[in-house]
């Protein structure tokens, strides 16, 4: 019974934001002290296709941008997480990935800033997306380097002395071994260009107009049911991650 | 000759690494560093420690970064103690529903779960509403003030918000990998009671198994921006706002003096996160 | 017949291997014993082509394998633990080699089919490895190696992670695949009385030197290999059970 | 590590602290405004502004971008970026010698002109070459002057606002007129009234200091150390004294005005400001405000100052910057922005300059409906102090307010 009012609690507090954002992208006109009884209106959901339709543009390139970076970050971090199996050292290696992730955003972004204004890439999308991509690359490595350890290597030597070539034994038995990781590294790389906002803040100078870029203006803008509207937009495409993810990966999300 | 390319290609991939994993950071570390020291910038005048002087003279720079500790401390000892104590109660029987809604936070980035928090819990938010409907408080005056204010209760609450489903999760999952129950038994069938048991075995096992993540998850709270943004306080602010405003406010002298913090700042998490960590070979 | 002449291998200061020569004829089983630590794992390594040795060389039917990547040496190595891919099952594990070697289908089946049978394997098939009994994984971690009729086969403690009777039931299994496929074989081991079941051969390593021995007797007579301790204590245990009063 | 971590830094270090310090190349721009104007066609142009006002955002998405691309043929790019964001990501570039800046045109005034002219990031003399300027209503030192600083051609006028308290004229009759009926006023309704940290809160502020300097012209002139000292310790004992009364009592302020707007629309604030004393038109016609919403200026008077447009002195692109600048200040721009229904913001022309037809279409504007006329409100203007006194204020408002306890 007590365990159940617990249940209940905890679910409450965790369903409270995404029924806030709904709530909000919902009424105008919104006085104190409204609650059940205010203005509804679908305006701002139908401004999506016009008034608003640059929330939709904004999605696109968040989309794009967090599916590129997810695939070159985990490939990458793939690559980069073997190869410092072979290194001395290894953990004074990682540990130098450990750092963009520890660091917030907007610092590691004012670190950067100058030197991409130098290599002439700030304000635009490429220069954003290589930002990202110094941050998630990292991340990607860190996480990956947790599959790698002494029975993977053995299984790879074993194939290979099966008679596999490298890339066989790669393909053949690395990769699917590797998958749970693989798919939690694209998940997790995804969902923190998505989310990012400091660094395409000052990179991207404003240019490079991301989902999160959006939800700020809005909120700037003084105008918190555009805002909720854009946030609800932000929010569902990793919810539905969430559950496609919850049902491929499995138990192994909780992991890391 | 073959195992003279394999150096050569080794040097290459070790240098890619750096250039990706280590040189952007320590660059840009070089830069601050720099800039605090008067060695660059457009307003320098050469070296000088003067900048570094006034920052350690300036109670503000030091209470925010105490601020910044105490709302991290605080937000993660409620986290871990509300996920040790769901994570206990549902080891035994397994509760998927529960475990679903632990995931949906890991949906929100920080910036929309503030912005939530805050259309929740402001006087004129959606639980003061509640209660006025409710007929618990007369008016806009009676909700208490748990936005923007000085303990930080909203800021915490956002954060406990965060940070708590991921450790409830890592802690049920932990249980059932040390098949906790089966200790559980083990420790009654020796005279344990339950709470000599949460506290000799349960809890310090939990926690010694995930101090890693515990350290991170610390530091990135440490760094917390967009939640401090919105429901935060004006003074003492977090350490990456302090950092923000002496960097691009309107006093352009300040900028060394937010540099200089800068480089305190990433230091001090650097330490946090490595000091002794040479335990962990894990990695 | 494959012969190793003068292997040298330091890691750092520490010298592993210093000069290390054999002969082993084709189909035959040279077992190296030797106390932990003393190199043979760093032999079998070297043989496999993981890693060079520092002098020396290697040959297989007199040519030498030291410049041919591991794959191609058709040297095969089988650790303590069985390693079956755990995402294949146990046919897949079977055919994994000829599979690579791209194989017709029809070939692959009927040899997975054959070598399966004898090995006593044919009703797992479909298992996955981790439904396998430990003597099971060696079964198949063995057909797996058998299937691609490597020259040489590196045994690395194969059997001392299984329980005792599984151990001699291995022992006797590999006893009779070494005269059935002919297998050439170094086996290495700290078992003395593994060593004196399985091997055509013995040798023991010691402060990076190999001592082979030509004859059993010299073996068993030798105070490098450890033998002569196992021995003492067997006649020991004979002398007390002779000495104790009949009942 | 360490091995590698010296020389690694050391590279670094050396590779971050020369910038080439070549002087920008400004690219030779035609004589004759024709020329200019084709030299443009064709060309992007990159503008930054606040964009922290849908009506504002909207007048140039909906007016100006496409006036621009029809009738210059210029391709008008507007990025997010108030005052500080300009000049800290102009001084980037600069710092890490780019010669050419990310962007054209901005959108500045006050304290940003100030930094901008100190780090010499600022084009010009540029604006007596526009066409236009001959309209500019030149003699009014609320455009001539910008926070007591000469403009001289470095800046071109845009538009001229007075800030404003916006109240609810339902729940406040008569709002507080000076600051002793506002002690009494905040006594008698605790927790309605707050001011913003931020640029509107500063300028609130200002003009309290002007009050406590003895008024109106007290704070002419360049920055006066003693007098500040003064002045700032009445304002200070005056905000500490009421703070209990203010809205959270006092221990934490609204960190921008939108937020403000926010609380005030909620009815958790009674008073929200704004420095376009238009503001609450559009805000009541948005429907965030309520139609019985007001605007008022106290007896002691409010700031009024104008805003500008500047050229970027590392602009890749100042011909068409230039053509956006003399568009901008067209009758034809101005007057749109004049009417409440696009943006609501005073003109920076003079009618008596303008061509008939256009004196005339200016007076036909649209009145306020919420506001006070402009003529009415004038007399209570104040103009802006040097600008170091906006940038002592919030140093000071963070030292003496806000970390009081």
């Amino acid at each position: 019974m007590m365990q159940k009012t617990l249940n209940t609690l905890i679910i409450i507090f965790l369903a409270l934001p995404l029924a806030a954002l709904l709530y909000l992208s919902a009424v105008k006109f919104w006085v104190y002290p409204d609650l059940l009884r205010a203005h509804f209106s679908l305006e701002f959901w139908s401004g999506l296709g016009g008034t608003y339709s640059g929330l939709t543009s904004s999605f696109a390139l968040s989309l794009l941008m967090a599916t590129s970076i997810s695939l070159t970050a985990t490939g990458l971090g793939f690559f980069f997480s073997a190869f410092l199996l072979l290194v001395p050292g290894r953990s004074t290696w990682l540990a130098l990935s450990f750092f963009p992730y520890l660091i917030a955003p907007v610092s590691f972004g004012a670190l950067l800033q100058t030197y991409f204004v130098r290599f002439g890439l700030s304000g635009s999308t490429g220069g954003v997306w290589i930002a990202q991509l110094l941050f998630v690359v990292p991340y990607a490595n860190i996480l990956l380097s947790t599959f790698w350890n002494r029975h993977i290597r053995q299984l790879y030597q074993q194939a290979i002395t099966l008679g596999a070539r490298p890339l066989q034994a790669l393909s053949g038995i690395i990769l699917p071994l590797a998958k749970p990781w693989l798919g939690l590294s694209l998940l997790q790389c995804f969902l923190i260009s998505w989310y990012e906002y400091g660094i395409t803040r000052l990179i991207g100078i404003g240019k490079v107009q991301t989902l999160t870029v959006g939800v700020m203006h809005y909120l700037n803008e003084a105008n918190p049911h555009v805002a909720a509207l854009a946030a609800i937009l932000l929010v569902s495409p990793v919810v539905l991650l969430g559950a496609i993810s919850y049902i491929v990966v499995g138990k192994l999300s909780l992991q890391v | 000759m073959k195992s003279q390319t394999r150096s050569w290609q080794f040097a290459g991939v070790l240098s890619l690494y750096l250039l990706i994993c280590g040189v952007p950071l320590l660059a840009g570390l070089g830069y601050s560093l720099g800039y605090s020291l008067g060695l660059t910038g457009l307003l320098s005048q050469g070296f000088t420690l003067v900048h570094w002087q006034t920052l350690l003279q300036d109670t503000d720079a030091w209470r925010s970064m105490g601020y910044s500790l105490l709302v991290a401390a605080i937000s993660m000892a409620l986290s871990l103690s509300l996920a040790l104590g769901v994570a206990w109660l549902h080891e035994l029987r397994s509760q998927n529903t529960l475990r679903r809604w632990l995931l949906l936070p890991l949906a929100f980035p920080p910036l929309v779960a503030g912005f939530s928090w805050y259309y929740l819990l402001s006087p004129s938010g959606f639980l003061s509403r509640l209660a006025f409907h409710l007929g618990w408080i007369g008016g806009i005056e009676a909700f208490p003030v748990i936005v923007n204010d000085f303990p930080g209760v909203g800021l915490v609450l956002t954060h406990v918000f965060l940070v708590f489903p991921l450790f409830a999760l890592l802690f049920m999952h932990q249980s059932a990998k040390v098949r906790m129950g089966a200790l559980w038994q083990v420790a009654q069938s020796l005279g344990s009671k339950r709470s000599q048991f949460l506290r000799r075995v349960y809890i310090p096992l939990q926690l010694r198994k995930a101090e890693l993540l515990i350290r991170l998850y610390a530091i990135f709270l440490i760094g917390t921006y967009e939640v401090a943004l919105l429901l935060g306080r004006s003074s003492p602010r977090v350490m990456t706002l302090y950092i923000t405003d002496k960097l691009g406010r309107f006093n352009l002298a300040d900028i060394p003096q937010g540099h200089a913090m800068l480089v305190v700042y990433i230091l001090l998490a650097g330490v946090l996160a490595f000091g002794g960590i040479k335990k962990y070979r894990i990695l | 017949m494959i012969a190793v002449m003068d292997f040298q291998k330091k890691y750092g200061n520490e010298i592993v291997l210093d000069g290390v020569n054999f002969v082993l004829e084709k189909g035959k089983t040279l077992c190296v014993t030797g106390a932990s630590g003393s190199g043979k794992s760093t032999l079998l390594r070297l043989l496999a082509g993981w890693e060079s040795p520092d002098a020396g060389d290697f040959r297989i039917a007199g040519k030498s394998m030291l410049h041919i990547p591991p794959s191609q040496r058709k040297v095969v190595y089988l650790s303590q633990e069985p390693l079956l891919f755990p995402h294949l099952s146990v046919a897949k594990n079977l055919s994994y080699g000829l599979e690579i070697r791209r194989l017709p289908g029809k070939v692959v089946r009927e040899r997975v089919g054959e070598l399966a049978q004898r090995l006593g394997l044919d009703t797992q098939l479909h298992k996955m490895p981790d439904q396998l009994s430990g003597g099971q994984k060696q079964r198949v971690s063995f057909g797996r190696s058998l299937i691609i009729e490597p020259e040489i086969f590196l045994l690395d403690e194969p059997f001392a992670s299984l329980d005792h009777q599984t151990r001699e039931e291995m022992q006797v299994l590999f006893g009779e695949l070494r005269l059935t496929f002919s297998m050439t074989t170094i086996f290495v081991t700290h078992d003395i009385k593994e060593a004196l079941m399985t091997a055509d051969q013995l040798a023991t390593l010691k402060g990076g030197k190999l001592t082979v021995f030509d004859q059993v007797q010299d073996f068993l007579a030798s105070p490098e290999s450890g033998a002569r301790k196992e021995l003492d204590f067997w006649t020991r245990i004979q002398q007390l059970q002779q000495h104790e009063p009949q009942q | 590590m360490k091995k590698w971590f010296t020389p690694l830094f050391l590279l670094v270090w050396a590779f971050s602290c020369s910038p080439d310090k070549e002087s920008a190349t400004s690219s030779a721009l035609p004589e004759s405004w024709e020329a200019l104007e084709a030299q443009a066609r064709g060309t992007r142009l990159t503008l930054m502004m606040w964009q922290g006002d849908p009506m504002i955002n909207r007048y140039m998405r909906d007016f100006v971008v496409p006036a621009m691309k029809d009738t210059f043929g210029i391709e008008l790019d507007i990025l997010s970026g108030q005052g500080n964001i300009i000049v800290s990501t102009l001084m980037t570039e600069m710092e890490a010698g780019r010669k050419e800046s990310q962007i054209d045109a901005i959108w500045i005034n006050g304290e940003t002109f100030y930094q901008l002219r100190q780090i010499k990031g600022l084009f010009g003399p540029f604006v007596d070459r526009l066409p236009n300027s001959r309209l500019i209503d030149w003699d009014n030192p609320f455009i001539h002057t910008d926070f007591q600083q000469p403009i001289e051609g470095y800046e071109c006028p845009w538009g001229n606002v007075q800030m404003a308290w916006i109240y609810d004229s339902s729940r406040i009759p008569t709002p507080p007129a000076d600051l002793e009926a506002l002690e009494l006023w905040l006594r008698a309704n605790p927790g309605k009234f707050t001011l913003s940290n931020d640029f509107t809160g500063m300028t609130l502020l200002k003009s309290w200091l002007i009050h406590f300097a003895g008024g109106r012209d007290a704070l002419q002139g360049p920055f006066d150390e003693s007098k500040y000292l003064q002045s700032s310790q009445k304002l200070w004992e005056f905000v500490n004294r009421n703070k209990p009364y203010f809205w959270n009592r006092g221990e934490s302020f609204p960190a921008s005005l939108s937020q403000m707007h926010q609380l005030f629309a909620s009815g958790e604030l009674w008073f929200t400001f704004s420095n376009n004393d238009a503001e609450v038109d559009n805000k009541v016609r948005e429907g965030l405000f309520s139609e019985s919403s007001r605007a008022f200026v106290p007896d002691y008077g409010s700031i009024q100052n104008s805003h500008y447009l500047g050229i970027v002195a590392q602009a890749p692109n100042k011909a068409a910057a230039m053509v956006l600048c003399n568009f901008l200040i067209s009758p034809e721009a101005q007057i749109a922005k004049l009417d409440p229904l696009n943006w609501g913001d005073g003109t920076v022309l003079s009618p008596d300059r303008l061509d008939a037809p256009w004196r005339e279409k200016m007076s036909e504007v649209g009145e306020r409906q919420y506001v006070p006329p402009r003529s009415a409100l004038a007399p209570k203007a104040l103009m802006e102090p040097d600008p170091v006194y906006m940038i002592r204020l919030f140093e000071d408002f963070r030292k003496k307010v806000l970390s009081e306890q």
